[in-house]
Protein backbone atom coordinates (compact mmCIF):
# COMPACT_ATOMS: atom_id res chain seq x y z
CA UNK A 1 0.00 0.00 0.00
CA UNK A 2 2.10 2.85 1.17
CA UNK A 3 5.83 3.34 0.35
CA UNK A 4 7.94 6.49 0.63
CA UNK A 5 11.78 7.00 0.42
CA UNK A 6 13.86 9.82 1.37
CA UNK A 7 17.98 10.13 1.45
CA UNK A 8 19.46 12.03 3.66
CA UNK A 9 23.18 12.90 3.05
CA UNK A 10 25.81 12.98 5.47
CA UNK A 11 28.73 14.34 3.34
CA UNK A 12 29.23 14.33 -0.22
CA UNK A 13 30.47 10.69 0.01
CA UNK A 14 27.68 9.38 2.28
CA UNK A 15 23.88 8.42 2.32
CA UNK A 16 21.05 6.84 4.14
CA UNK A 17 18.48 6.04 2.22
CA UNK A 18 15.33 5.77 5.09
CA UNK A 19 12.61 3.34 3.70
CA UNK A 20 9.08 3.59 4.83
CA UNK A 21 6.62 0.94 4.03
CA UNK A 22 6.16 -1.94 1.29
CA UNK A 23 8.78 -2.65 -0.87
CA UNK A 24 6.95 -4.69 -4.11
CA UNK A 25 7.09 -5.17 -7.67
CA UNK A 26 5.32 -1.52 -7.30
CA UNK A 27 7.40 0.34 -5.32
CA UNK A 28 10.85 -1.37 -5.87
CA UNK A 29 10.83 0.41 -9.35
CA UNK A 30 10.90 3.96 -7.12
CA UNK A 31 13.86 2.57 -4.97
CA UNK A 32 15.99 1.02 -8.09
CA UNK A 33 16.09 4.75 -9.42
CA UNK A 34 16.88 6.47 -6.61
CA UNK A 35 20.00 3.99 -5.96
CA UNK A 36 20.93 4.48 -9.37
CA UNK A 37 20.84 8.29 -8.80
CA UNK A 38 22.61 8.55 -6.12
CA UNK A 39 25.80 6.24 -7.50
CA UNK A 40 25.38 8.29 -10.75
CA UNK A 41 26.04 11.75 -8.72
CA UNK A 42 28.83 10.19 -6.93
CA UNK A 43 27.92 8.93 -3.88
CA UNK A 44 30.55 5.95 -3.05
CA UNK A 45 29.29 5.02 0.72
CA UNK A 46 25.50 4.12 0.73
CA UNK A 47 22.94 2.30 4.00
CA UNK A 48 19.50 1.57 2.71
CA UNK A 49 17.38 1.75 5.88
CA UNK A 50 14.62 -1.03 6.22
CA UNK A 51 13.90 -0.12 9.79
CA UNK A 52 10.58 1.25 8.67
CA UNK A 53 9.96 -1.53 5.56
CA UNK A 54 7.07 -3.93 6.74
CA UNK A 55 6.92 -5.89 3.31
CA UNK A 56 9.67 -7.02 0.98
CA UNK A 57 9.50 -9.00 -1.53
CA UNK A 58 12.04 -11.12 -4.37
CA UNK A 59 11.39 -7.61 -6.27
CA UNK A 60 12.58 -5.57 -3.77
CA UNK A 61 15.52 -8.37 -2.82
CA UNK A 62 16.81 -8.09 -6.43
CA UNK A 63 17.05 -4.10 -6.40
CA UNK A 64 19.06 -4.17 -3.33
CA UNK A 65 21.08 -7.13 -5.14
CA UNK A 66 21.21 -4.91 -8.07
CA UNK A 67 22.05 -1.32 -5.96
CA UNK A 68 25.24 -3.58 -4.25
CA UNK A 69 26.58 -4.56 -7.61
CA UNK A 70 26.32 -1.16 -8.95
CA UNK A 71 27.41 0.20 -6.03
CA UNK A 72 30.68 -2.23 -6.58
CA UNK A 73 31.60 -1.45 -9.92
CA UNK A 74 31.75 2.28 -9.17
CA UNK A 75 33.99 0.92 -5.87
CA UNK A 76 31.34 1.52 -3.85
CA UNK A 77 30.01 0.28 -0.88
CA UNK A 78 26.02 -0.06 -0.21
CA UNK A 79 25.47 -1.85 3.54
CA UNK A 80 21.41 -2.73 4.77
CA UNK A 81 20.53 -1.39 8.47
CA UNK A 82 17.86 -3.98 9.43
CA UNK A 83 16.85 -4.09 12.70
CA UNK A 84 13.54 -6.10 12.14
CA UNK A 85 13.32 -9.52 12.53
CA UNK A 86 10.54 -10.38 10.23
CA UNK A 87 12.32 -8.51 7.21
CA UNK A 88 15.79 -9.91 8.42
CA UNK A 89 14.39 -13.56 8.51
CA UNK A 90 13.46 -12.89 4.67
CA UNK A 91 17.37 -12.17 3.91
CA UNK A 92 18.39 -15.36 6.62
CA UNK A 93 16.23 -17.87 4.38
CA UNK A 94 17.15 -16.51 0.80
CA UNK A 95 20.69 -16.48 1.86
CA UNK A 96 21.34 -13.10 1.14
CA UNK A 97 22.07 -12.20 4.69
CA UNK A 98 25.59 -13.72 3.63
CA UNK A 99 25.68 -11.63 0.18
CA UNK A 100 24.70 -8.27 2.41
CA UNK A 101 26.94 -6.26 4.76
CA UNK A 102 23.70 -5.91 7.86
CA UNK A 103 23.51 -3.91 10.93
CA UNK A 104 20.97 -3.55 13.66
CA UNK A 105 21.61 -0.10 13.60
CA UNK A 106 22.08 2.97 11.77
CA UNK A 107 25.19 3.88 14.03
CA UNK A 108 26.59 0.34 13.29
CA UNK A 109 26.20 1.04 9.16
CA UNK A 110 28.05 3.89 9.12
CA UNK A 111 30.97 3.06 11.24
CA UNK A 112 31.68 0.18 8.53
CA UNK A 113 30.95 2.96 5.57
CA UNK A 114 33.71 5.46 7.37
CA UNK A 115 35.89 2.30 8.38
CA UNK A 116 37.20 2.42 4.70
CA UNK A 117 38.97 4.95 2.94
CA UNK A 118 39.46 2.65 0.06
CA UNK A 119 36.47 3.87 -1.95
CA UNK B 1 -7.90 -14.43 20.64
CA UNK B 2 -9.67 -16.08 23.71
CA UNK B 3 -12.92 -14.10 22.98
CA UNK B 4 -13.11 -15.17 19.51
CA UNK B 5 -16.66 -15.88 18.23
CA UNK B 6 -17.28 -19.60 17.01
CA UNK B 7 -15.59 -19.91 12.87
CA UNK B 8 -17.26 -21.77 10.36
CA UNK B 9 -13.93 -23.10 10.71
CA UNK B 10 -13.42 -24.35 13.72
CA UNK B 11 -16.77 -25.36 15.36
CA UNK B 12 -18.56 -28.00 12.91
CA UNK B 13 -20.91 -28.68 16.27
CA UNK B 14 -23.37 -26.88 15.41
CA UNK B 15 -26.06 -27.52 12.14
CA UNK B 16 -25.59 -24.25 10.56
CA UNK B 17 -22.25 -24.91 10.01
CA UNK B 18 -20.20 -25.50 7.20
CA UNK B 19 -16.45 -26.69 7.77
CA UNK B 20 -15.27 -25.70 4.33
CA UNK B 21 -15.31 -22.47 2.66
CA UNK B 22 -13.78 -20.57 -0.52
CA UNK B 23 -12.68 -17.05 -0.80
CA UNK B 24 -12.38 -15.91 -4.49
CA UNK B 25 -10.42 -12.51 -6.07
CA UNK B 26 -9.67 -11.36 -9.84
CA UNK B 27 -7.46 -8.23 -9.91
CA UNK B 28 -5.65 -6.99 -13.29
CA UNK B 29 -2.17 -8.19 -14.12
CA UNK B 30 -0.72 -5.21 -12.63
CA UNK B 31 1.83 -4.35 -10.10
CA UNK B 32 -0.26 -1.94 -8.66
CA UNK B 33 -3.06 -4.67 -7.53
CA UNK B 34 -0.84 -7.41 -5.39
CA UNK B 35 -1.49 -5.02 -2.78
CA UNK B 36 -5.33 -5.64 -2.84
CA UNK B 37 -4.53 -9.44 -2.69
CA UNK B 38 -1.85 -9.25 0.18
CA UNK B 39 -4.47 -7.75 2.18
CA UNK B 40 -7.53 -10.29 0.97
CA UNK B 41 -4.89 -13.07 2.24
CA UNK B 42 -4.45 -11.35 5.61
CA UNK B 43 -8.21 -11.61 6.44
CA UNK B 44 -8.62 -15.00 5.05
CA UNK B 45 -5.69 -15.68 7.19
CA UNK B 46 -6.32 -14.14 10.68
CA UNK B 47 -9.60 -15.84 10.32
CA UNK B 48 -7.94 -19.07 10.85
CA UNK B 49 -5.31 -19.81 13.70
CA UNK B 50 -2.15 -19.21 12.29
CA UNK B 51 0.51 -17.47 14.15
CA UNK B 52 1.48 -13.84 12.95
CA UNK B 53 4.81 -15.28 11.07
CA UNK B 54 2.95 -17.55 9.41
CA UNK B 55 0.06 -15.47 7.88
CA UNK B 56 3.36 -13.00 7.14
CA UNK B 57 4.35 -15.88 4.98
CA UNK B 58 1.11 -16.67 3.02
CA UNK B 59 1.21 -12.67 2.28
CA UNK B 60 4.53 -12.64 1.04
CA UNK B 61 3.97 -16.26 -0.64
CA UNK B 62 1.24 -14.93 -2.50
CA UNK B 63 2.63 -11.96 -3.48
CA UNK B 64 5.35 -13.78 -5.38
CA UNK B 65 3.23 -15.85 -7.43
CA UNK B 66 1.12 -12.54 -8.51
CA UNK B 67 4.23 -10.78 -9.45
CA UNK B 68 5.51 -13.56 -11.01
CA UNK B 69 2.47 -13.91 -13.36
CA UNK B 70 2.03 -10.07 -13.73
CA UNK B 71 5.56 -10.59 -15.36
CA UNK B 72 4.51 -13.31 -17.13
CA UNK B 73 1.51 -10.22 -18.21
CA UNK B 74 4.18 -7.66 -18.84
CA UNK B 75 6.40 -9.62 -21.30
CA UNK B 76 3.52 -11.21 -23.15
CA UNK B 77 2.36 -7.44 -23.66
CA UNK B 78 -1.05 -8.34 -21.93
CA UNK B 79 -1.66 -5.72 -19.42
CA UNK B 80 -5.03 -6.14 -19.97
CA UNK B 81 -4.72 -9.77 -18.50
CA UNK B 82 -6.28 -10.65 -15.00
CA UNK B 83 -5.12 -13.03 -11.75
CA UNK B 84 -7.33 -14.84 -9.81
CA UNK B 85 -6.73 -16.24 -6.71
CA UNK B 86 -9.20 -18.63 -4.56
CA UNK B 87 -8.75 -19.72 -1.28
CA UNK B 88 -10.33 -22.77 0.16
CA UNK B 89 -10.41 -23.69 3.49
CA UNK B 90 -11.09 -26.34 5.80
CA UNK B 91 -10.10 -27.18 9.23
CA UNK B 92 -6.60 -29.35 8.30
CA UNK B 93 -5.59 -26.49 5.99
CA UNK B 94 -5.31 -23.63 3.59
CA UNK B 95 -4.69 -23.98 -0.20
CA UNK B 96 -4.45 -21.18 -2.41
CA UNK B 97 -4.68 -20.72 -6.10
CA UNK B 98 -3.29 -18.19 -7.89
CA UNK B 99 -3.58 -18.58 -11.54
CA UNK B 100 -3.95 -16.63 -15.28
CA UNK B 101 -5.08 -16.97 -18.61
CA UNK B 102 -1.87 -16.39 -20.33
CA UNK B 103 -0.31 -19.53 -22.20
CA UNK B 104 2.70 -21.02 -19.49
CA UNK B 105 5.43 -23.62 -20.23
CA UNK B 106 6.79 -24.77 -17.52
CA UNK B 107 9.90 -25.63 -19.31
CA UNK B 108 10.47 -22.07 -21.13
CA UNK B 109 13.68 -21.18 -18.70
CA UNK B 110 13.23 -18.57 -16.72
CA UNK B 111 13.61 -14.54 -18.71
CA UNK B 112 13.90 -11.52 -16.70
CA UNK B 113 11.16 -9.75 -16.39
CA UNK B 114 10.68 -6.11 -17.78
CA UNK B 115 12.41 -4.02 -15.11
CA UNK B 116 13.56 -6.70 -13.43
CA UNK B 117 17.49 -6.39 -12.01
CA UNK B 118 18.38 -9.85 -12.64
CA UNK B 119 17.32 -13.17 -13.44
CA UNK B 120 17.57 -13.81 -9.98
CA UNK B 121 14.92 -12.06 -8.99
CA UNK B 122 12.39 -14.64 -10.14
CA UNK B 123 14.82 -17.43 -8.61
CA UNK B 124 14.28 -15.63 -5.63
CA UNK B 125 10.73 -15.92 -5.80
CA UNK B 126 10.28 -19.04 -6.26
CA UNK B 127 12.68 -19.67 -3.79
CA UNK B 128 10.67 -17.76 -1.27
CA UNK B 129 7.50 -19.58 -2.56
CA UNK B 130 8.78 -23.12 -1.71
CA UNK B 131 10.22 -22.05 1.48
CA UNK B 132 7.25 -20.37 2.95
CA UNK B 133 4.34 -22.84 2.45
CA UNK B 134 4.02 -26.31 2.97
CA UNK B 135 2.94 -28.04 -0.07
CA UNK B 136 3.46 -25.84 -3.55
CA UNK B 137 2.49 -27.06 -7.40
CA UNK B 138 3.17 -25.03 -10.05
CA UNK B 139 1.70 -26.09 -13.46
CA UNK B 140 0.50 -24.92 -16.75
CA UNK B 141 -3.39 -25.54 -17.67
CA UNK B 142 -5.21 -24.98 -20.99
CA UNK B 143 -8.05 -22.90 -20.06
CA UNK B 144 -6.21 -21.40 -17.34
CA UNK B 145 -2.33 -20.56 -18.45
CA UNK B 146 -0.06 -21.06 -15.25
CA UNK B 147 -1.49 -22.25 -12.43
CA UNK B 148 0.34 -21.99 -8.40
CA UNK B 149 -1.35 -24.19 -5.71
CA UNK B 150 0.33 -23.17 -2.60
CA UNK B 151 -0.70 -25.21 0.80
CA UNK B 152 -0.31 -24.36 4.56
CA UNK B 153 -1.41 -26.53 7.09
CA UNK B 154 -3.33 -25.61 9.96
CA UNK B 155 -2.18 -26.13 13.92
CA UNK B 156 1.36 -28.01 12.78
CA UNK C 1 2.86 9.77 0.13
CA UNK C 2 4.83 11.99 -1.88
CA UNK C 3 6.78 8.70 -3.44
CA UNK C 4 4.06 7.00 -4.47
CA UNK C 5 4.62 5.18 -7.95
CA UNK C 6 2.61 6.45 -10.80
CA UNK C 7 -0.62 4.36 -10.76
CA UNK C 8 -2.88 3.07 -13.73
CA UNK C 9 -5.38 5.06 -11.77
CA UNK C 10 -3.45 8.37 -11.74
CA UNK C 11 -1.00 8.22 -15.21
CA UNK C 12 -2.37 7.69 -18.47
CA UNK C 13 0.10 9.53 -20.04
CA UNK C 14 2.46 6.25 -20.36
CA UNK C 15 1.02 4.02 -23.66
CA UNK C 16 1.25 0.70 -21.61
CA UNK C 17 -1.46 2.46 -18.78
CA UNK C 18 -5.16 1.55 -18.76
CA UNK C 19 -7.27 4.01 -16.71
CA UNK C 20 -10.23 2.06 -15.51
CA UNK C 21 -9.58 -1.59 -13.32
CA UNK C 22 -11.67 -3.83 -12.11
CA UNK C 23 -11.33 -6.01 -8.41
CA UNK C 24 -13.53 -8.49 -8.02
CA UNK C 25 -14.15 -11.16 -4.47
CA UNK C 26 -16.72 -14.21 -3.61
CA UNK C 27 -16.70 -15.04 -0.09
CA UNK C 28 -19.21 -17.17 1.56
CA UNK C 29 -22.62 -15.98 2.94
CA UNK C 30 -20.87 -16.03 6.99
CA UNK C 31 -20.50 -12.82 8.69
CA UNK C 32 -17.12 -14.78 9.20
CA UNK C 33 -16.24 -13.53 6.47
CA UNK C 34 -17.01 -10.14 5.96
CA UNK C 35 -13.61 -9.06 7.56
CA UNK C 36 -12.17 -10.13 4.22
CA UNK C 37 -14.25 -8.36 1.96
CA UNK C 38 -13.21 -5.00 4.22
CA UNK C 39 -9.88 -5.53 3.83
CA UNK C 40 -10.13 -5.74 0.54
CA UNK C 41 -11.75 -2.54 0.26
CA UNK C 42 -8.82 -0.95 2.17
CA UNK C 43 -6.52 -2.39 -0.21
CA UNK C 44 -8.13 -0.90 -3.02
CA UNK C 45 -9.31 2.43 -1.54
CA UNK C 46 -5.63 2.87 -0.52
CA UNK C 47 -4.70 2.26 -4.34
CA UNK C 48 -6.51 5.85 -5.02
CA UNK C 49 -6.29 9.34 -3.42
CA UNK C 50 -8.79 8.90 -0.86
CA UNK C 51 -8.32 9.95 2.74
CA UNK C 52 -8.06 7.95 5.24
CA UNK C 53 -11.66 8.79 6.67
CA UNK C 54 -12.69 8.42 3.39
CA UNK C 55 -11.51 4.49 3.48
CA UNK C 56 -13.05 4.24 6.62
CA UNK C 57 -16.58 5.49 5.34
CA UNK C 58 -16.20 3.15 2.38
CA UNK C 59 -15.42 0.04 4.64
CA UNK C 60 -18.33 0.41 6.90
CA UNK C 61 -20.58 1.02 3.91
CA UNK C 62 -19.75 -1.94 2.09
CA UNK C 63 -19.48 -4.00 5.44
CA UNK C 64 -22.96 -3.17 6.08
CA UNK C 65 -23.79 -4.18 2.32
CA UNK C 66 -22.39 -7.52 3.52
CA UNK C 67 -24.02 -7.67 6.31
CA UNK C 68 -27.50 -7.10 4.90
CA UNK C 69 -26.74 -9.79 2.15
CA UNK C 70 -26.10 -12.36 5.64
CA UNK C 71 -28.87 -11.66 7.30
CA UNK C 72 -31.49 -12.92 4.31
CA UNK C 73 -29.38 -15.59 3.27
CA UNK C 74 -29.53 -16.45 7.14
CA UNK C 75 -33.39 -15.85 6.97
CA UNK C 76 -33.40 -17.89 3.53
CA UNK C 77 -32.03 -20.83 5.16
CA UNK C 78 -29.28 -20.31 2.77
CA UNK C 79 -25.68 -20.45 4.50
CA UNK C 80 -24.28 -22.01 1.36
CA UNK C 81 -24.93 -18.51 -0.48
CA UNK C 82 -22.04 -16.18 -1.28
CA UNK C 83 -21.62 -12.57 -1.84
CA UNK C 84 -20.10 -11.42 -4.53
CA UNK C 85 -18.12 -7.44 -4.66
CA UNK C 86 -17.16 -5.96 -7.51
CA UNK C 87 -15.18 -2.65 -7.32
CA UNK C 88 -14.25 -0.46 -10.47
CA UNK C 89 -12.15 2.30 -10.82
CA UNK C 90 -11.68 5.12 -12.90
CA UNK C 91 -9.89 8.64 -12.58
CA UNK C 92 -13.56 10.23 -11.45
CA UNK C 93 -14.96 7.35 -8.94
CA UNK C 94 -14.51 3.66 -7.49
CA UNK C 95 -18.06 2.13 -7.84
CA UNK C 96 -18.57 -0.85 -5.30
CA UNK C 97 -21.43 -3.17 -6.29
CA UNK C 98 -22.22 -5.79 -3.46
CA UNK C 99 -24.51 -8.94 -5.04
CA UNK C 100 -25.99 -12.10 -4.07
CA UNK C 101 -27.74 -14.58 -6.08
CA UNK C 102 -30.62 -14.91 -3.63
CA UNK C 103 -34.11 -13.51 -4.43
CA UNK C 104 -34.78 -10.53 -3.06
CA UNK C 105 -38.52 -7.69 -2.67
CA UNK C 106 -37.00 -4.36 -2.13
CA UNK C 107 -41.00 -3.30 -1.82
CA UNK C 108 -41.43 -6.82 1.29
CA UNK C 109 -40.78 -4.34 4.38
CA UNK C 110 -37.43 -5.71 6.66
CA UNK C 111 -37.74 -8.47 8.97
CA UNK C 112 -35.17 -8.43 12.04
CA UNK C 113 -32.38 -10.37 11.26
CA UNK C 114 -32.13 -13.97 13.20
CA UNK C 115 -29.91 -13.37 15.91
CA UNK C 116 -30.44 -8.87 15.14
CA UNK C 117 -31.21 -7.45 18.54
CA UNK C 118 -34.38 -5.50 17.00
CA UNK C 119 -35.31 -3.75 13.33
CA UNK C 120 -33.64 -0.77 13.76
CA UNK C 121 -30.23 -2.59 13.75
CA UNK C 122 -31.37 -2.86 9.68
CA UNK C 123 -32.47 0.67 9.75
CA UNK C 124 -29.30 1.84 10.67
CA UNK C 125 -27.52 -0.17 8.35
CA UNK C 126 -29.24 1.16 5.26
CA UNK C 127 -28.80 4.61 7.18
CA UNK C 128 -25.18 4.35 7.24
CA UNK C 129 -24.89 3.14 3.64
CA UNK C 130 -27.10 6.35 2.68
CA UNK C 131 -25.06 8.73 4.85
CA UNK C 132 -21.19 6.98 3.89
CA UNK C 133 -20.89 7.06 0.17
CA UNK C 134 -22.41 9.15 -2.23
CA UNK C 135 -24.28 7.84 -4.94
CA UNK C 136 -26.34 4.52 -3.72
CA UNK C 137 -28.58 2.21 -5.49
CA UNK C 138 -30.52 -0.78 -4.31
CA UNK C 139 -32.27 -3.02 -6.73
CA UNK C 140 -33.05 -6.59 -7.13
CA UNK C 141 -31.75 -8.23 -10.85
CA UNK C 142 -33.48 -11.16 -12.12
CA UNK C 143 -30.18 -13.24 -11.68
CA UNK C 144 -28.26 -11.94 -9.23
CA UNK C 145 -30.85 -11.21 -6.73
CA UNK C 146 -29.76 -8.36 -4.12
CA UNK C 147 -27.91 -5.69 -6.24
CA UNK C 148 -26.35 -2.78 -3.85
CA UNK C 149 -24.28 -0.32 -6.20
CA UNK C 150 -22.39 2.32 -4.19
CA UNK C 151 -20.44 5.05 -5.90
CA UNK C 152 -17.66 7.26 -4.31
CA UNK C 153 -15.67 9.95 -5.86
CA UNK C 154 -12.66 10.99 -6.16
CA UNK C 155 -11.20 14.14 -5.40
CA UNK C 156 -13.86 15.70 -4.17
CA UNK D 1 -10.59 -9.84 12.48
CA UNK D 2 -8.99 -9.39 16.02
CA UNK D 3 -11.79 -9.17 18.86
CA UNK D 4 -11.90 -9.65 22.43
CA UNK D 5 -13.94 -8.70 25.50
CA UNK D 6 -13.01 -7.83 29.04
CA UNK D 7 -15.44 -7.40 32.23
CA UNK D 8 -13.84 -5.51 35.14
CA UNK D 9 -16.35 -5.61 38.33
CA UNK D 10 -15.13 -2.93 40.06
CA UNK D 11 -18.52 -3.84 42.87
CA UNK D 12 -21.19 -5.81 42.99
CA UNK D 13 -23.35 -3.65 40.97
CA UNK D 14 -20.25 -1.97 38.34
CA UNK D 15 -19.05 -3.09 35.40
CA UNK D 16 -16.39 -1.92 32.80
CA UNK D 17 -16.78 -4.16 29.36
CA UNK D 18 -13.27 -3.07 27.40
CA UNK D 19 -13.86 -4.10 24.35
CA UNK D 20 -10.85 -4.54 21.80
CA UNK D 21 -10.80 -4.61 17.59
CA UNK D 22 -13.81 -5.55 15.31
CA UNK D 23 -17.49 -5.11 16.24
CA UNK D 24 -19.21 -6.62 13.48
CA UNK D 25 -22.18 -9.46 12.65
CA UNK D 26 -19.28 -11.70 13.75
CA UNK D 27 -18.36 -10.62 16.78
CA UNK D 28 -21.37 -8.36 17.97
CA UNK D 29 -23.07 -11.49 19.21
CA UNK D 30 -20.45 -12.32 22.09
CA UNK D 31 -20.81 -8.39 23.31
CA UNK D 32 -24.38 -9.24 23.36
CA UNK D 33 -24.42 -12.43 25.44
CA UNK D 34 -21.93 -10.54 28.12
CA UNK D 35 -24.12 -7.70 28.29
CA UNK D 36 -27.06 -9.86 29.14
CA UNK D 37 -24.99 -12.12 31.51
CA UNK D 38 -23.73 -8.76 33.20
CA UNK D 39 -27.66 -7.80 33.52
CA UNK D 40 -29.11 -11.52 34.57
CA UNK D 41 -26.30 -11.35 37.58
CA UNK D 42 -28.14 -8.01 38.62
CA UNK D 43 -25.31 -5.55 37.30
CA UNK D 44 -26.95 -2.32 37.70
CA UNK D 45 -24.02 0.06 36.04
CA UNK D 46 -22.71 -1.33 33.26
CA UNK D 47 -20.10 0.97 31.23
CA UNK D 48 -18.93 -0.17 27.71
CA UNK D 49 -15.18 0.55 27.32
CA UNK D 50 -15.30 1.48 23.12
CA UNK D 51 -11.33 2.86 23.39
CA UNK D 52 -9.83 0.07 21.90
CA UNK D 53 -12.67 -0.48 18.99
CA UNK D 54 -11.30 -0.03 15.52
CA UNK D 55 -14.59 -0.75 13.88
CA UNK D 56 -18.06 -0.57 14.65
CA UNK D 57 -20.97 -1.37 12.37
CA UNK D 58 -24.62 -1.46 12.75
CA UNK D 59 -25.01 -5.08 14.71
CA UNK D 60 -22.92 -3.41 17.04
CA UNK D 61 -24.71 -0.27 17.33
CA UNK D 62 -28.06 -2.76 17.27
CA UNK D 63 -26.34 -4.51 20.41
CA UNK D 64 -25.52 -1.71 22.32
CA UNK D 65 -29.18 -0.03 21.60
CA UNK D 66 -30.55 -3.27 23.08
CA UNK D 67 -28.23 -3.15 26.13
CA UNK D 68 -29.61 -0.13 27.25
CA UNK D 69 -33.26 -1.34 26.78
CA UNK D 70 -32.21 -3.83 29.02
CA UNK D 71 -30.65 -2.25 31.30
CA UNK D 72 -33.37 0.01 31.69
CA UNK D 73 -35.91 -2.90 31.99
CA UNK D 74 -34.25 -3.54 35.00
CA UNK D 75 -33.56 -0.15 36.63
CA UNK D 76 -29.83 0.16 35.51
CA UNK D 77 -28.03 2.18 33.10
CA UNK D 78 -25.72 1.07 30.58
CA UNK D 79 -23.68 4.49 29.47
CA UNK D 80 -20.38 4.46 26.64
CA UNK D 81 -16.87 5.39 27.27
CA UNK D 82 -15.36 6.95 23.22
CA UNK D 83 -12.59 8.52 23.67
CA UNK D 84 -12.00 7.65 19.51
CA UNK D 85 -13.43 10.27 17.06
CA UNK D 86 -13.41 8.04 14.35
CA UNK D 87 -16.17 5.74 16.30
CA UNK D 88 -17.95 8.96 17.94
CA UNK D 89 -18.74 9.87 14.14
CA UNK D 90 -20.92 6.79 14.13
CA UNK D 91 -22.84 7.76 16.65
CA UNK D 92 -23.06 11.28 15.47
CA UNK D 93 -23.97 10.53 11.83
CA UNK D 94 -26.86 7.72 12.97
CA UNK D 95 -28.46 9.76 15.81
CA UNK D 96 -27.66 7.46 18.33
CA UNK D 97 -25.22 9.91 20.31
CA UNK D 98 -28.63 11.99 21.60
CA UNK D 99 -29.55 8.27 22.76
CA UNK D 100 -26.57 7.25 24.89
CA UNK D 101 -24.59 8.54 27.34
CA UNK D 102 -21.59 9.09 25.91
CA UNK D 103 -18.23 9.64 27.61
CA UNK D 104 -14.60 10.56 27.09
CA UNK D 105 -13.20 8.88 29.95
CA UNK D 106 -13.52 6.32 31.85
CA UNK D 107 -13.52 8.24 35.09
CA UNK D 108 -16.25 10.24 33.40
CA UNK D 109 -18.62 7.68 32.58
CA UNK D 110 -17.59 6.55 36.54
CA UNK D 111 -18.59 9.41 37.67
CA UNK D 112 -21.94 9.54 36.02
CA UNK D 113 -22.95 6.20 36.95
CA UNK D 114 -22.05 6.72 40.58
CA UNK D 115 -24.07 10.09 40.63
CA UNK D 116 -27.19 8.31 41.08
CA UNK D 117 -28.94 5.94 43.57
CA UNK D 118 -31.99 5.36 42.11
CA UNK D 119 -30.89 2.42 40.76
N1 LIG E 1 19.10 -16.47 -3.75
C1 LIG E 1 20.37 -16.13 -3.56
N2 LIG E 1 21.05 -16.70 -2.55
C2 LIG E 1 22.32 -16.38 -2.33
N3 LIG E 1 23.01 -15.50 -3.08
C3 LIG E 1 22.37 -14.91 -4.09
C4 LIG E 1 21.04 -15.18 -4.40
N4 LIG E 1 20.70 -14.43 -5.46
C5 LIG E 1 21.76 -13.74 -5.79
N5 LIG E 1 22.78 -14.01 -4.99
C6 LIG E 1 24.10 -13.41 -5.03
O1 LIG E 1 24.00 -12.01 -4.96
C7 LIG E 1 25.23 -11.47 -5.49
C8 LIG E 1 24.99 -10.30 -6.36
O2 LIG E 1 24.59 -10.75 -7.63
P1 LIG E 1 25.50 -10.47 -8.91
O3 LIG E 1 26.35 -11.66 -9.18
O4 LIG E 1 26.14 -9.15 -8.71
O5 LIG E 1 24.34 -10.32 -10.00
P2 LIG E 1 24.47 -10.62 -11.56
O6 LIG E 1 24.25 -12.09 -11.73
O7 LIG E 1 23.34 -9.79 -12.10
O8 LIG E 1 25.84 -10.17 -11.97
C9 LIG E 1 25.93 -12.62 -6.20
O9 LIG E 1 27.01 -13.04 -5.43
C10 LIG E 1 24.86 -13.68 -6.31
O10 LIG E 1 25.38 -14.96 -6.36
N1 LIG F 1 -31.11 5.44 13.82
C1 LIG F 1 -31.55 5.93 14.99
N2 LIG F 1 -31.48 7.23 15.22
C2 LIG F 1 -31.90 7.74 16.40
N3 LIG F 1 -32.40 7.00 17.38
C3 LIG F 1 -32.50 5.68 17.18
C4 LIG F 1 -32.10 5.07 16.00
N4 LIG F 1 -32.31 3.74 16.10
C5 LIG F 1 -32.82 3.55 17.28
N5 LIG F 1 -32.97 4.69 17.95
C6 LIG F 1 -33.46 4.88 19.29
O1 LIG F 1 -32.77 4.05 20.19
C7 LIG F 1 -33.54 3.90 21.35
C8 LIG F 1 -33.53 2.52 21.88
O2 LIG F 1 -34.40 1.74 21.13
P1 LIG F 1 -35.67 1.06 21.81
O3 LIG F 1 -36.87 1.94 21.59
O4 LIG F 1 -35.31 0.71 23.22
O5 LIG F 1 -35.75 -0.27 20.96
P2 LIG F 1 -37.06 -1.12 20.64
O6 LIG F 1 -37.71 -0.49 19.43
O7 LIG F 1 -36.46 -2.46 20.34
O8 LIG F 1 -37.92 -1.08 21.85
C9 LIG F 1 -34.95 4.34 20.99
O9 LIG F 1 -35.17 5.59 21.58
C10 LIG F 1 -34.92 4.46 19.48
O10 LIG F 1 -35.79 5.40 18.97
Amino acid sequence: MDFSLNSRHLDNDTVVVDLQGEVDAFTAPKLKQEIINQIERGVKRIAINLADVKYLDSTGLGVLIGGLKRAREKSGQLVLICPNVRIMRIFDITGLAKIFEMFPSEEEALARLRSTDDV
Amino acid sequence: MSDRPDSVLKDSSKGNVVDTATVELKIPSHAEFIGVARMMIMGVASRISFSYDEVEDLRLAVGEACTSAIDRAARAGRTDSHITIVCHMNPQRLSITVSDPLPYDPNEPARPAEGADSLEEQGIGALLMEILVDEIEIKSSPEHGAVVTMVKNIGR
